[in-house]
């Protein structure tokens, strides 16, 4: 039998998956992936609460979630591509700037 | 051991697999391929969870949308420079990464597990009732989320848009 | 259990079957139509034991055999696994769309009821849609995977233009939609099974003696969704004039110039794999899918009160075969247009996807939608 | 009695203001010169109508707004006018507006008369709150007003730096007067406050004076005083008001010698109650107001400018005031104050035509016989130099009188105080009709060009000059000696001074033999005026050369107060403040702001290392941080 836990522990493990993707790479593109994962994590998440709660809403937030996301991936793309015309580079190690 | 878990660790494993690989692969577009397969698994976990009608946005609007932009987008910039990769860095993140996974592991299925599934109806998850959640309870939200939506388009072409 | 898996897998393989050998056949259908207006033979040359015209037989079985045989070429630089892996998504793709789509009603044999439908979903348009938005990655794929300039200048084309048109062909049959208030595409047919008369409100009752015989077919409901969707339809297989993708004089082949053998061959398989389920989406949503005019599950009925029983397997096969009839009908159409009409320049295929077919298909589902509040 | 018209009085000049100052120059000259007029007019309309009205013992009252709240501490944006008020309003407004008449012509050719007129008008503003305020804050503000609109005048032409000099010496010796002013205000609030009464109200603090213990009163009232000398140009901060001749003649006349010179003498009577508590404080009024009179009588001796000749003879008639004051005679004060205003407005306004018809020369020396030329202005100037010399039946021989008679017998006063004001008298006769006889008798002794040149003022100049002229005889016939018709002033203001300091009544023998002395000493300042300057003679340069000049130097040069000021206060304090610039606070100052950055800038230049600006380590820390943060939740439960 599939309980809510399964899911949850899957979901978390993809998550730290995520996190890593955003913490190490020196990929812009592949860190805004990895963000999506995590969103992706946290949609699952709210799926399995929404069919073990029998509650719709998990579902609605879902859809909400994937609203923003499509917002947030068009926007940070449009930021990496006008980033990337002037620096030349989608390392954020390059991109530093903004200290001190 | 009955059908739906061994799907559900079929479909996990897949899961953790391809979630590694867009993570650890050195290629962007074999990571922006990895992730499809990801959300594409997501999406048939989705639907394993009576939720059909989010499943296929899943698909529709990650696989189908947002991933081919990003496809698009490293076609467009076809950075070519190799990444650094410092193993401490890596090593040092992977590991908080894990800690985080444990914790939170830990964290959430500490309660009381709900093994039992509320019994749900034919209709649970349909596209009729998702419509009514969204256009009843949610209406207002849901206008906000298409306002963002336009700010969102509207934002990416000044942002994307060559100063002339 | 077994049998019901047997049955799905057995309706599984006669779609494709039917599918990949339409596609075939429209290969051969495509070189004799393209004589027929350029005012040439054409297609001539193939002959098995001395007879001609056997170029049906040709191209179903030479043409693979052809391909198959042929060195598969792949670049140096390029990416392998990818590059295996584009042309067998294409296909797929195009091939898996067809699971929701029916082609027929049920069938009954003993006490078991047969859907004519491999899968039969809730959210089936919307898994078309999935599906086919999914189809864009073939392409792009391929086109990265080649490292070539000119395939993935193709690629972007592409992706760019599916992009566009995937958007215009899904608003474009919300109207569709919301007149039959199903996202089940069986149940679209069934919809469109009734008469105009049956449908039409008691304000415009007059008109029922000049379109009131009218099966409620799609493309009498919503003529301007039927012209937006087969356009954007059309758009989505990539074909003239649509074909900016592999633009031969600007490309060399685009997305496929690194493509050869076997792989090719798929990709030219799934092409008129796309081209059948175009033509099929098209019959099911606006030409009444398998149904033939007046004719209900125990036969015809005429509107003008004659009624001809007929058994039930005759009725299933004249569905069957109505829909095949159909969906023939727009295939060669598409094969018409592809003969017909240049190609567009990329800028026109922009606007007329954004600026022409999109507004269009907004306003068309508003005044649908004012049109079904008044009515109710 | 509550009325709501009185606010439109100070109102008017201030709308005038504004208008003048944003829209002046797009509404011409010639209209925002009418429009200044216009506003003192109706002002003055006001006022004659307020006057009309004014029962005999009663007050008017205005609130316009509650200004200050706090607690029970109340301090409201309120007028009111008494008796005291009343006198002031006429003065203020009825000067004023003939001032600003004669200013359209005297200043018709300048090129900043939009500015000057709407400088002008703002003065009328704060004078009439000075005035018209019914607690010290508001007064305060008027009388802070005052001072800036005196300096705006003063340095009017600001295109030579001498009269910026002038208008800044005159703000900042303000400046140390109105500081002792603040802190008795001040001094004034706190020690009513402890007594649990908080308010600034005139009414309210008469009601409660009796609270304070003398010593208080004594050190209020010397602070006060501190605020009066220093605005009203007394001993020792006087000497601001010679330099303020600077500004255009106009102005000297309004500001420097009718109104607002006056504010400390209309701050003591306003005060009386305050000041009749503290006998010690009065004496040390008497004594400065005498004092100021004499010295200031003897420096106008010798004086060669015209206007510095009337500065010195204004300062001496403040001294007169102030002395009135210190004897307990508050109406007198302000009756001279009264007819000071007439005479004195008409002499200033006289020598503004003199120098006007000589474009712009101010030595006497250089003048002479102009009563040709002048004729009205020589009959006017004639008219105004009897009444401040005391001859008989005009303005100033009554109230100077009044105070000399006064000083005699009040219960303050001593023959030694009335000794000094008679000499005083003597010598304001003197120097009078000396400026009288150099400025129009005798022969001219400039140069041709200026003679050719030298015409009657126009009728906007020589209107306002006989008005005041006229003022001038018959403005102190409202009180005459108890041997003509009697005193009308001191009834007039009874209900405001009372009883408790009646002017103080003598023998009518004493006071005509006084009377007598005091002409006889006038006539004598006449006749040594005509001596040495009605005729030709060489007397004046023999006494300028007597010991070597020394004396008339040391008189032309106002004793050298101003070297001696600025010996001992202006250059140690100049050069203590170089001090402070030089070395205090690049060293002292910035060092310790310097070491407080640079300590910050230390420590961050440390910890500025955390802040790499790479998304990804600001991450790691926020990962570390969620870490800890679910590990402690785990722990929790």
């Amino acid at each position: 039998m599939v309980t809510l836990n399964h899911y949850l522990i899957l979901s978390a493990t993809i998550f730290a998956i995520g996190v890593i993707g955003v913490l190490v790479r020196r990929n812009l593109i592949v860190v805004l992936m990895s963000i999506e994962l995590m969103l992706n994590a946290v949609n699952l998440t709210f799926i399995a609460f929404s069919r073990f709660l029998g509650s719709m809403q998990g579902q609605v937030v879902v859809f909400f979630v994937m609203a923003v996301a499509a917002a947030e991936a068009v926007i940070g793309l449009a930021i990496i591509i006008s980033v990337f015309r002037h620096r030349r580079s989608l390392d954020p190690q390059d991109m530093q700037l903004l200290k001190w | 051991m009955d059908a739906s878990l061994i799907v559900f660790y079929v479909l996990a494993a897949l899961l953790v697999l391809t979630s590694l690989m867009v993570v650890f692969l050195r290629n962007v577009v074999h990571c922006a391929l990895a992730l499809v397969a990801a959300l594409f698994l997501i999406a048939v976990l989705f639907l394993t969870l009576n939720a059909p009608m989010v499943g296929i946005l899943q698909i529709l609007v990650y696989a189908g949308a947002i991933m081919v932009l990003f496809l698009f987008v490293i076609m467009f910039l076809n950075p070519v420079a190799q990444e650094p990769r410092r193993v401490l860095w890596w090593g040092l993140g992977s590991l908080a990464a894990v800690f985080l996974a444990g914790s939170l592991a830990v964290f959430m299925s500490n309660g009381e597990s709900l093994v039992d599934p509320v019994a749900a109806n034919e209709a649970f998850g349909s596209p009729e009732m998702l419509a009514k959640s969204l256009f009843t309870d949610f209406v207002l939200p849901f206008e906000i989320a298409s306002v963002l939506l336009l700010v969102a388009i509207v934002g990416a072409v000044v942002l994307a848009k060559r100063e002339s | 259990m077994i049998i019901d898996v047997g049955i799905v897998a057995a309706k599984a393989f006669l779609v494709l079957f039917m599918v990949l050998n339409l596609a075939g056949i429209l290969g051969w259908i495509e070189r004799k139509g393209s004589a027929l207006i350029q005012d040439r033979i054409g297609a001539n040359r193939a002959s098995i034991f001395g007879l001609a015209g056997m170029g049906l037989v040709n191209t179903l079985i030479a043409d693979p055999l052809k391909f198959l045989t042929k060195e598969d070429f792949v670049p140096p630089q390029g990416d392998k696994f990818l590059h295996t892996l584009a042309p067998c998504m294409a296909l797929f793709i195009a091939l898996v769309t067809f699971a929701v789509i029916p082609f027929g009603d049920v069938l009954v044999l003993g006490d078991r009821v047969i859907n004519l439908q491999v899968a039969n979903l809730n959210v089936g348009i919307l898994y078309i849609f999935a599906i086919a938005s999914l189809g864009v990655y073939g392409i792009v794929i391929g086109a990265w995977a080649s490292n070539n300039k000119f395939s993935l200048l193709g690629g972007v084309r592409g992706s760019a233009q599916m992009f566009s048109y995937e958007i215009a062909m899904g608003l474009s049959v919300m109207g569709v939609l919301m007149i039959f208030g199903t996202l089940e595409l069986q149940e679209i047919v069934r919809g469109q099974g009734t008469l105009i008369r049956d449908l039409l409100p008691d304000s415009v009752r007059f008109l029922t003696p000049a379109i009131g015989w009218l099966p409620a077919w799609g493309v009498f409901l919503q003529p301007l969704a039927f012209l937006l969707f087969f356009t954007a339809a059309v758009a989505e297989t990539k074909r003239i004039p649509f074909d900016l993708p592999e633009g031969e004089s600007e490309l060399v082949a685009g997305y496929h110039v690194e493509y050869s053998g076997g792989k090719f061959l798929m990709f030219f398989a799934g092409e008129f794999a796309e081209v059948v389920t175009a033509a099929g989406l098209t019959v099911t949503l606006f030409f009444g899918g398998w149904q033939v005019p007046y004719l209900m599950r125990d036969g015809f009925h005429f509107p003008w009160g004659e009624v001809v029983l007929l058994p039930h397997l005759a009725v299933v096969l004249l569905q069957v075969g109505a829909f095949t009839v159909k969906v023939v009908f727009f295939c060669w159409l598409q094969i018409l247009l592809r003969w017909s009409v240049p190609r567009f320049r990329y800028d026109q295929v922009m606007r007329l996807g954004w600026k022409m077919l999109l507004p269009l298909a907004l306003l068309n589902m508003v005044v649908t939608a004012i049109v079904i509040i008044a009515v109710q | 009695m509550t009325v709501d018209f009185l606010r439109w009085m100070p109102l008017i000049p201030l709308l005038a203001v504004l208008i003048n100052i944003f829209f002046g120059a797009r509404l011409g000259k010639k209209f925002a010169a009418g429009l200044a007029c216009a506003a003192v007019a109706a002002s003055f309309a006001i006022a004659l109508f307020v006057f009309w009205q004014l029962p005999a013992d009663g007050t008017f009252r205005d609130t316009v707004y509650t200004w200050i709240e706090s607690g029970s501490f109340q301090v409201k944006l309120s007028f009111q006018v008494d008796a005291l008020t009343a006198v002031m309003l006429l003065v203020v407004t009825g000067i004023g507006f003939l001032i600003h008449f004669y200013a359209l012509g005297y200043m018709g050719h300048d090129d900043g008369i939009i500015r000057f007129f709407a400088y002008l008008n703002l003065f009328i503003f704060f004078m009439l709150l000075l005035v018209m305020g019914d607690n010290l804050l508001v007064l305060f503000v008027g009388w802070e007003g005052v001072g800036l609109c005196s300096y705006l005048l003063i340095g009017f032409w600001y295109h030579d730096h001498k009269n910026t000099i002038a208008g800044n010496k005159a703000f900042i010796v303000n400046r140390i007067g109105d500081f002792g002013f603040m802190l008795g205000i001040l001094l004034l609030v706190t020690a009513l406050g402890r007594q649990g009464i908080w308010t600034l109200d005139f009414v309210e603090l008469q009601k409660h004076v009796n609270l304070l213990s003398p010593e208080i009163i004594t050190l209020i009232t010397l602070l006060l005083f501190v605020g009066a000398t220093g605005k009203s140009a007394q001993i020792p901060l006087f000497v601001w008001l010679p330099d303020a001749m600077a500004g255009p003649t106009p102005v000297s006349a309004l500001i420097h010698a009718a109104t607002m010179v006056t504010a400390g003498v209309y701050m003591t009577a306003r005060l009386h109650f305050l000041f009749a508590l503290a006998p010690a404080t009065l004496s040390l009024i008497a004594i400065i107001g005498a004092a100021t009179a004499f010295f200031a009588a003897t420096v106008a001796l010798a004086q060669t400018d015209i206007k510095r000749v009337l500065a010195y003879s204004t300062v001496s008639q403040l001294g007169y005031m102030f002395l009135a004051v210190g004897v307990g005679a508050f109406s007198a004060a302000i009756f001279h104050l009264f007819t000071h205003a007439f005479f004195k407005a008409c002499l200033f306004l006289g020598a503004g035509s003199v120098i006007h018809a000589l474009d712009g020369e101010q030595d006497m020396r250089n003048m002479g016989g102009l009563r040709r030329y002048l004729p009205t202005t020589y009959w006017t100037y004639l008219v105004a130099t009897l009444a401040i010399s005391g001859t008989p039946l005009t303005a100033g021989f009554f109230s100077k009188d009044l105070i000399l008679w006064q000083a005699y017998v009040s219960p303050h006063g001593s023959t030694e105080l009335w000794l000094v004001a008679w000499i005083t008298a003597g010598m304001t006769a003197f120097y009078m009709f000396r400026q009288l006889f150099l400025v129009f008798h005798g022969e001219f002794r400039g140069s041709e060009q200026v003679k050719a040149h030298a015409h009657e003022s126009p009728p906007v100049m020589t209107l306002p000059l006989v008005v005041l002229a006229v003022g001038s005889i018959f403005a102190g016939w409202l009180a005459t000696p108890d041997y003509l018709w009697g005193n009308r002033w001191d009834p007039w203001l009874h209900p405001i001074f009372g009883g408790a300091h009646e002017a103080a009544h003598g023998a009518l023998d004493d006071e005509i033999r006084l009377m007598a002395l005091t002409l006889a000493i006038g006539a004598l300042g006449f006749v040594l005026a005509y001596i040495a300057y009605g005729r030709k003679s060489r007397l004046p340069d023999r006494i300028a050369s007597l010991a070597g000049g020394a004396f008339d130097r040391l008189l032309l040069n106002n004793y050298y107060i101003d070297g001696l000021y600025d010996a001992l206060i202006v250059r140690p304090f100049t050069s203590f403040s170089r001090w402070c610039a030089q070395f205090f606070d690049p060293a002292v100052i910035d060092g310790l702001v310097n070491a407080v950055a640079k300590g910050a800038r230390g420590f961050s230049l440390i910890w500025r290392e955390v802040q790499t600006g790479n998304v990804q380590h600001y991450l790691a820390g926020f990962l570390a941080a969620t870490v800890a943060l679910l590990v402690y939740f785990l722990g929790q439960q």
